[in-house]
C-alpha cells in the first residue's frame, strides 16, 4: 500500500497523534479511565498501522522483533522490580507505600505509574509480536 | 557381634550381594565363589543366631517406621528362625549344585540367575524375620518379583508365558487378598504386630473370622492352597536349581508360613477354636491335599509330578494350622523343615537326571538307578521323607499331625492317611522305574543328541556338583529323624503360646 | 413466561454462553471453534460486568457530582480476564496456522484422519 | 528475607523468564532456569517446615489486608503441593537439556525455557494464593504456558494436541471463572477463607452457590482430566517434547486437583459440599470408571508415552478417589498419591525421555532388549513401574494403603475391590514393557544404542530413587498429608 499517498499523508499524520494518545492513557491512567492495558494497546496500533501502510520490513526496521522480546521482557522486570524494591525498602511485594514511607501517598503514585509502564511495554511488545508473527506467515508460503 | 547386626547381615548380605554380583558379569568363577561365600556367610549368620532363640530370647531390630505406626521391623520367633535356618541353610547346598547345574547346562544370563537367586533368598530370609504383617506382606512381594526373573530363565516364549501365570496369580492374590487383608486388621486393631496369641481376640466379629482368614488364605497364594496352585507347575519350567530351592523351599514355604504364622500370631489359636472360623480351612486343605495328590499320579513328567506332590504337601501345613491346636502348630512347623528336606532331594535328583542324561519323563527312567546309585538312592530317601516313613524326619511331622487331627477332626484323620498312600502311589513308582526295570539298548539317536550336549562320546552319569547335593540333603532327611528333639525344643514356645 | 427485565442482561449471558459453547462442541473447523470460544468467554465477561453495575451508578472515576459508582472490581477482573481471553486467541490461531501448514487442512476430522484415528 | 519467601516463590521465576528471553543464549538460558527451579525448591522447603512448625502463614500482596487484597495464604495442603511442583521442576529442568537439544530448534530454545519458567509461575502461583480468582489467571498462565511448549513437539500432531488441549482448557479455565463470578455475585468477597465464612451461614444451599460448585468442579476436572473430561490429555502427553511431558505429567494435573481440593474443603468446606449437595455421589463413580479405562486402555496402546499417559488417567482416578471417599485417610491417601503419582510419573516420562533421544522412537517395538543396550534407564523403569502398581517400599504402596483404609473405615468393599483390581492391570501395561526390554533380544540389525547421557540418567534416578525413598521414609509425604487432611476435613 506504498503507492497510496492519500494513506501514507494520513497514516504520517496520524501516527504520532496516536502515540501521543497513548502516552496520555498510559500516564492518566491514575486520574482517568486507562492505564497500561489499555495504551499498550494504542501504541501496538500504531505501530501495526505502519506497518500496514509501510509493509511489514520497514516496520520491523523500526522494531526488530529482537527488540520487541527484550521490550517484552523489560517490561515485566519493571513490574517485579517494582515488587522487589518494596520489599527491599520493608513492605510486602507491591506494598507502594514502602516506596517513600514518609509521604505513602506520593509512594503509591510512583509505584503504580511504574507498573503501569511496565505493563504497558509488554503489553505494546506483545501485540506487535502477535501481528507479526501473524503477518509474516502468508508471505512465507 | 550382637543380634542385631547379625539380623541386619542375614538379610541384607544376600540383597547387597546380589547388586554386587552384576560386577562380576565378565568373571564366572568369581561370580560363583563369591556366591557360595556369601551364602556361607548368611548362614553363619543365621545360625549365630540360633541358640539366642533357642534360650528364648527375641532379638529384634526396627530398620524405619513405613507409615506412621507402621513399621519396617524385624523380630525372631521360633518358626521364623526355623524357615531362615531352612532357606539360608539349603541355599549353600543349592549354590554348589547351581554351579555344577548351570554350567553343565550351559545356560546363559547366568548372572542375572545368580543375582536374583539372592535376593530371592534376602527376601526369604526377611519374610522369617519379620515381626508384623507388613514386614511380611513387602517380603511376600520382593520374593514374587525376584523370582520372575528366574522362571522366565529362558526368555522362550513357553518360559515367559509360565512367568506371566507365576507372577500374574501371585501379585493378584497377594495384593487383591493379602494386602486389604492386613489393611483390615489395623483399621480393627490399629497394629499389625505379631504377638503371641493374636491380636485379633475381642476385636473383630465372630461372623468375620473365617472371612478374614480366607483374605489371608488365600492373599498368601504362595501356599498353593486350590483353586490359586496353578502358579506352581508353570514355574516348573524354570531350572531345575530354582524349582529346588524356590519351589520347594523358599517361595512356597513362605506362603504356609505366611498362613502358620498368622494363625498363630494375628488370630490366635484360640480365637479359631472359639468361633470355629477356621473349620471351613480344613476342608479345603484336605480337598486340596487329595485333588493334587490324584492329579499328581498321573503326571509323566518328573518335575511336573513333583509340583503337584509339592501342592499336596503344603495343604498339610495349611491343614495343620486349620486344625489350631498345640500339636497341629507343631506338626505344621516341623512339616516346614521336613518337607523341605525331603522335596529338595528330590528336585536335585530330577534337576540332575535332566543335566546329566537329559530325561524329564518317568517312563524314560527305565534301569537308571543302576548307572547312578547315588542320585537315584538319594531320590529314595527323599521319597520316604515325603510319604512319612521312618528313618526319615518325615515320620515325625505326619505323626504331629495326625495327633492334632485326633483332636480337631477325627475324619480328616482319613484323609492324611489316604493322602500318604498316594504319595507312595506317586513316588515309589519312580524308584522302582529307576532300580528295577532293565535299561533299554542305547540307540544311535541318543548318542547323537548326547554328543551334541556334552561335547564327549559318553554320556557322563555323575557330575561331582550335581550328585553330592542330592546327597548331603538326604543324609539330612536321615539326620532330622534322629535330631528332631533339637527342633522340638525350638518349636516348643509356640506349642506353648497356643496351648 | 414471565421474563424480568432486571435479568434481559443475564439472558443474553446466557443464550451466549450455550451459543459459544455449542460452536465450539458442534463445528470441525479450527477456526470456528476459536471464535466459539471468544463468544463463550465474551458471555462471561458480560456477566460480570453485568452484575458490577449498581442502579444510577456511574463509572467507578472520582467525580464531584456523582451519587453511586459501579462496583470497580468487576471491571478489573474483567480487564485481567479479557487479556487472558486475547493471550489464549492469539495462541490459538497461531496453532491454527500452523496446523494448517502442517496438514493442509482446519478441518477437524480431516486431521485426524491423517493422524490415524488417534 | 524468609518473611518474603511467599511473594519469591512466585515473582523469582517470572522475573527470570524475562530475563531468559532477554539473554537468549541456550546454555545461560538452561543454566538460570535450573538455577531458579533450584532455588524455588528451597524457598518451598523452608516453607513446608515453616508451616509445620508454627501453622499457616499469610501474605499481603501490596500490603492490602484481606479480603480487600490478594493473599498468599499457606497451609500444611499448599506447602506439601509447593514443595512437590518446585522440587519436579528442580529434577527436570537440569534433565531438559539434553533432551531439547535434539527436540527443539536452537534458535527457540529461550523460548523454551522461558514458557517453562513461565509455566512453573503460574502452577507456584495457583497453589500459593489464597485468592479465587487469582487462582485463575495463575492457571491460564500455566495453561497458555503449557500449549506453547507442547506444540513444540517434533511431530506435526503435537500441534494437533496443543489445539486440543487449548480448547478444552480454556472452556475448563472459563468454567471456573464462571464459577468465581458466581460466588461474587452471592457474597461479594474473592478471599477464600472469607468466601467460606460467608458460605457457611444462610447462602449455604442455594441455588447460586450449588451452580458455582458445579461449574467450579467440571471446570477444575477437565484440567485434572478426570474421566471423562479427559480426552485431551493422552496425545499431549504422547507427543510434547518429552521433557516437557515429565514436567507437564508430574505436576499440572496435580495442580489441578489441589485446586479441587482447595475449592471442595476449604472455599465450600465439607458440610455444605458432602451433606447439602453430595458430590461424592458424583465423583465416585466417575473416578472408578476412571480406574478401570484408563488402565485397561494403557494394556493396549503401544506408544508407551501414550500407554503412561493413559495410565495417567487411572491414577487421577484413585486421587479423585481418595477425595470422594470423605474421610481423613482416603483424603491422606488422595494428597499423597499426589505426591507420589507425580514422583513416579515423572521418572517413568524422563526414562521414556531418555529411551526417545537414543532410539528416536517411544514404540514398544523399538524397546526390544534393550535392557542389555541400557540397562540402567530399562532398571529405572522397573522401578517406576513397580512404583505404579504399588508394590510395597515403592512410594506408590504408601498411597494405596490410606485409599483401602479409607474405603474399608466406609465399609465399601467393593470400592476396596476396585482400587485393587485396577492396581492389577497396572501389573499388565507395565510388565508388558519389563518383558520386551528384559526378555527379548534386540533387533542384530538395529543400529547400536548407548546408555542414556548422565545428564539425563541423573536426574531420572534421582526421581526414582525419590519413589523409592518416600516408600520407606514417609514422614514427609504420609505425615503432612495426615495432618493436611486432618486440617481439611475440619478436625481441630
Amino acid at each position: 500500500m506504498k503507492d497510496h499517498d492519500i494513506l501514507r499523508v494520513t497514516a504520517k499524520a496520524l501516527i504520532p497523534l496516536i502515540f501521543l494518545f497513548g502516552l496520555y492513557v498510559q500516564f492518566h491512567g491514575d486520574f482517568g479511565p486507562g492505564g497500561g492495558f489499555q495504551a499498550g494497546v494504542i501504541f501496538a496500533a500504531a505501530i501495526i498501522l505502519y506497518a500496514l501502510i509501510f509493509g511489514l520490513d520497514e516496520a520491523k526496521a523500526v522494531v526488530p522483533p529482537r527488540v520487541l522480546e527484550i521490550i517484552a521482557s523489560l517490561g515485566v522486570l519493571l513490574y517485579a522490580g517494582v515488587g522487589v524494591v518494596t520489599m527491599i525498602k520493608g513492605g510486602t511485594f507491591l506494598a507502594y507505600n514502602a516506596l517513600d514511607p514518609a509521604h505513602p501517598t506520593h509512594g503509591q503514585h510512583v509505584g503504580i505509574l511504574l507498573v503501569e509502564l511496565g505493563v504497558g511495554l509488554t503489553v505494546t511488545a506483545v501485540m506487535c509480536a502477535i501481528f507479526f508473527a501473524f503477518a509474516e506467515r502468508g508471505r512465507r508460503t | 557381634m550382637s543380634a542385631t547386626v547379625l539380623i541386619v547381615l542375614s538379610m541384607f548380605m544376600p540383597l547387597v550381594a546380589g547388586l554386587v554380583l552384576r560386577a562380576f558379569d565378565k568373571e564366572p568363577n568369581i561370580r560363583d565363589g563369591f556366591s557360595l561365600l556369601v551364602a556361607v556367610g548368611t548362614f553363619a549368620c543365621v545360625c549365630s543366631l540360633t541358640p539366642m532363640v533357642m534360650a528364648g530370647e527375641r532379638p529384634a531390630f526396627q530398620l524405619l517406621e513405613m507409615l506412621p505406626g507402621l513399621s519396617l521391623a524385624f523380630e525372631i520367633e521360633p518358626l521364623g528362625m526355623l524357615f531362615a535356618l531352612i532357606a539360608s541353610g539349603l541355599w549353600i547346598i543349592t549354590t554348589v549344585y547351581a554351579i555344577g547345574y548351570m554350567r553343565g547346562h550351559h545356560e546363559s544370563n547366568q548372572t542375572r540367575f545368580f543375582t536374583c537367586f539372592a535376593v530371592a533368598i534376602g527376601a526369604a530370609v526377611g519374610a522369617a524375620f519379620s515381626a508384623n504383617l507388613l514386614t511380611l506382606f513387602t517380603c511376600y512381594e520382593l520374593l514374587s518379583v525376584s523370582t520372575f526373573p528366574l522362571v522366565a530363565h529362558h526368555q522362550s516364549a513357553e518360559s515367559r508365558k509360565a512367568g506371566r501365570i507365576y507372577l500374574g496369580i501371585l501379585l493378584t492374590s497377594s495384593v487383591l487378598f493379602f494386602l486389604p487383608a492386613i489393611v483390615w486388621t489395623w483399621h480393627l486393631t490399629g497394629t499389625t504386630d505379631f504377638v503371641a496369641g493374636g491380636i485379633l481376640m475381642g476385636k473383630i466379629p465372630d461372623a468375620a473370622v473365617p472371612l478374614l482368614l480366607a483374605l489371608f488364605i488365600f492373599g498368601a497364594g504362595k501356599a498353593a492352597v486350590m483353586p490359586l496352585h496353578r502358579w506352581l507347575p508353570a514355574a516348573m519350567v524354570a531350572p531345575t536349581p530354582v524349582s529346588a530351592l524356590l519351589h520347594a523351599v523358599a517361595v512356597v514355604k513362605v506362603g504356609v508360613f505366611t498362613v502358620v504364622k498368622v494363625v498363630t500370631y494375628t488370630f490366635g489359636t484360640k480365637l479359631l477354636t472359639d468361633t470355629g472360623g477356621s473349620v471351613w480351612l480344613m476342608y479345603v486343605a484336605s480337598f486340596t491335599i487329595l485333588a493334587s495328590s490324584v492329579i499328581a499320579l498321573g503326571k509323566d513328567n518328573l518335575k511336573a509330578r513333583l509340583a503337584y506332590s509339592t501342592i499336596s504337601q503344603l495343604s498339610y501345613i495349611v491343614l495343620g494350622a486349620a486344625f489350631a491346636n498345640e500339636l497341629g502348630i507343631m506338626g505344621a512347623g516341623f512339616h516346614i523343615a521336613m518337607h523341605a528336606m525331603g522335596k529338595i532331594t528330590l528336585f536335585f535328583a530330577a534337576g540332575a537326571l535332566i543335566v546329566l542324561v537329559h530325561k524329564t519323563e518317568i517312563s524314560d527312567m527305565a534301569g537308571i538307578g543302576r548307572k547312578m546309585p547315588w542320585t537315584m538312592g538319594a531320590f529314595f530317601v527323599g521319597s520316604l521323607c515325603i510319604i512319612g516313613i521312618p528313618p526319615t524326619g518325615g515320620s515325625w511331622s505326619k505323626w504331629y499331625l495326625l495327633m492334632s487331627a485326633a483332636d480337631a477332626n477325627v475324619w480328616l484323620m482319613g484323609v492324611l492317611l489316604i493322602s500318604s498312600l498316594f504319595s507312595i502311589g506317586y513316588l515309589m513308582p519312580v524308584v522302582t522305574t529307576a532300580f528295577f526295570k532293565p535299561l533299554p539298548p542305547e540307540s544311535d539317536h541318543d548318542h547323537h543328541d548326547d554328543h551334541h550336549h556334552e561335547g564327549s562320546g559318553n554320556v557322563e552319569y555323575d557330575h561331582i556338583l550335581c550328585v553330592i547335593p542330592p546327597v548331603l540333603t538326604a543324609a539330612g532327611c536321615v539326620l532330622l529323624f534322629l535330631f528332631s528333639d533339637q527342633l522340638y525344643a525350638l518349636l516348643e514356645p509356640v506349642m506353648a503360646a497356643n496351648r | 413466561m414471565n421474563i424480568d427485565v432486571g435479568l434481559f442482561n443475564y439472558w443474553v449471558v446466557v443464550i451466549l454462553m450455550v451459543a459459544g459453547l455449542y460452536t465450539v462442541i458442534s463445528k470441525g473447523h479450527l477456526i470456528k471453534k476459536i471464535i466459539g470460544l471468544n463468544i463463550f468467554q465474551v458471555s462471561v465477561f458480560m456477566m460480570y460486568i453485568t452484575m458490577g453495575k449498581v442502579e444510577d451508578g456511574t463509572a467507578p472515576i472520582f467525580s464531584e457530582t456523582a451519587v453511586a459508582y459501579s462496583n470497580p472490581l468487576n471491571s478489573v477482573l474483567i480487564l485481567t480476564a479479557i487479556v487472558v481471553g486475547v493471550a489464549t486467541t492469539a495462541v490459538g490461531l497461531a496453532l491454527a496456522v500452523r496446523i494448517h501448514e502442517a496438514y493442509g487442512t482446519l478441518d477437524e476430522s480431516e486431521i485426524i484422519e491423517m493422524d490415524g484415528g488417534e | 528475607m524468609i518473611d518474603h519467601f511467599p511473594a519469591i516463590q512466585v515473582a523469582l521465576p517470572m522475573i527470570a523468564a524475562a530475563v531468559v528471553v532477554i539473554v537468549r543464549n541456550p546454555l545461560v538460558s538452561h543454566l538460570i532456569a535450573t538455577g531458579v527451579a533450584w532455588i524455588s525448591a528451597v524457598i518451598a522447603w523452608t516453607l513446608l517446615q515453616s508451616v509445620l512448625a508454627s501453622g499457616p502463614i499469610s501474605y499481603q500482596l501490596g500490603g492490602w489486608a484481606p479480603p480487600t487484597g490478594i493473599e498468599y495464604y499457606i497451609d500444611p495442603l499448599n506447602a506439601f503441593v509447593l514443595f512437590l511442583v518446585s522440587g519436579i521442576a528442580a529434577v527436570v529442568f537440569p534433565f531438559a537439556g539434553a533432551s531439547v537439544a535434539a527436540e527443539v530448534d536452537e534458535n527457540k530454545h529461550h523460548l523454551f525455557y522461558a514458557c517453562l519458567l513461565l509455566c512453573l509461575t503460574g502452577m507456584l502461583g495457583i497453589t500459593i494464593t489464597g485468592d479465587a480468582f487469582n487462582i485463575f489467571v495463575f492457571l491460564e498462565i500455566t495453561s497458555l504456558s503449557s500449549y506453547a511448549l507442547i506444540a513444540m513437539g517434533r511431530d506435526r500432531r503435537a500441534l494437533s494436541a496443543s489445539f486440543n488441549y487449548l480448547v478444552l482448557g480454556t472452556l475448563g479455565g472459563t468454567a471456573i471463572l464462571i464459577g468465581v463470578g458466581l460466588l461474587l455475585m452471592q457474597t461479594g468477597t474473592l478471599n477464600i477463607a472469607d468466601l467460606h465464612m460467608r458460605l457457611e451461614g444462610a447462602h449455604a444451599a442455594s441455588k447460586t452457590v450449588l451452580v458455582a460448585l458445579a461449574f467450579l468442579t467440571v471446570g477444575s476436572s477437565l484440567k485434572i482430566a478426570l474421566f471423562p473430561l479427559h480426552a485431551w490429555l493422552p496425545n499431549a502427553y504422547a507427543h510434547a517434547p518429552s521433557a516437557v511431558t515429565a514436567l507437564i505429567a508430574a505436576t499440572s494435573t496435580k495442580v489441578s486437583l489441589y485446586v479441587l481440593m482447595r475449592f471442595i474443603f476449604t472455599l465450600f468446606g465439607t458440610a455444605v459440599v458432602f451433606d447439602v449437595f453430595q458430590l461424592q455421589r458424583v465423583l465416585l463413580p466417575l473416578a472408578v470408571i476412571g480406574m478401570f479405562v484408563g488402565s485397561l486402555v494403557a494394556i493396549y496402546q503401544t506408544n508407551i508415552k501414550r500407554m503412561l499417559a493413559y495410565s495417567s488417567l487411572a491414577q487421577i482416578g484413585y486421587m479423585v478417589l481418595g477425595i470422594s471417599l470423605v474421610n481423613e485417610s482416603g483424603l491422606a491417601g488422595s494428597i499423597v498419591h499426589m505426591f507420589n503419582h507425580a514422583v513416579i510419573k515423572g521418572g517413568l516420562f524422563m526414562v521414556m525421555a531418555a529411551v526417545v533421544l537414543r532410539t528416536g522412537s517411544a514404540d514398544l517395538s523399538a524397546m526390544r532388549g534393550l535392557a542389555k543396550r541400557m540397562p540402567l534407564t530399562y532398571l529405572g523403569f522397573v522401578i517406576g513401574g513397580l512404583g505404579l502398581i504399588g508394590v510395597p517400599l515403592t512410594a506408590g504402596f504408601i498411597s494405596k494403603w490410606y485409599l483401602v483404609l479409607g474405603a474399608i473405615q466406609n465399609g465399601m468393599w467393593l470400592i476396596v475391590a476396585m482400587i485393587l483390581l485396577s492396581s492389577l492391570l497396572a501389573v499388565i501395561y507395565v510388565w508388558r514393557v519389563v518383558e520386551v526390554g528384559f526378555f527379548e533380544e534386540p533387533d542384530p540389525e538395529a543400529p547400536e544404542i548407548k546408555e542414556a547421557p548422565l545428564s539425563m540418567l541423573i536426574p531420572t534416578w534421582i526421581m526414582l530413587g525419590a519413589s523409592l525413598f518416600f516408600g520407606v521414609m514417609t514422614d514427609t509425604t504420609a505425615g503432612v498429608a495426615l495432618e493436611a487432611a486432618r486440617q481439611l476435613m475440619g478436625a481441630p
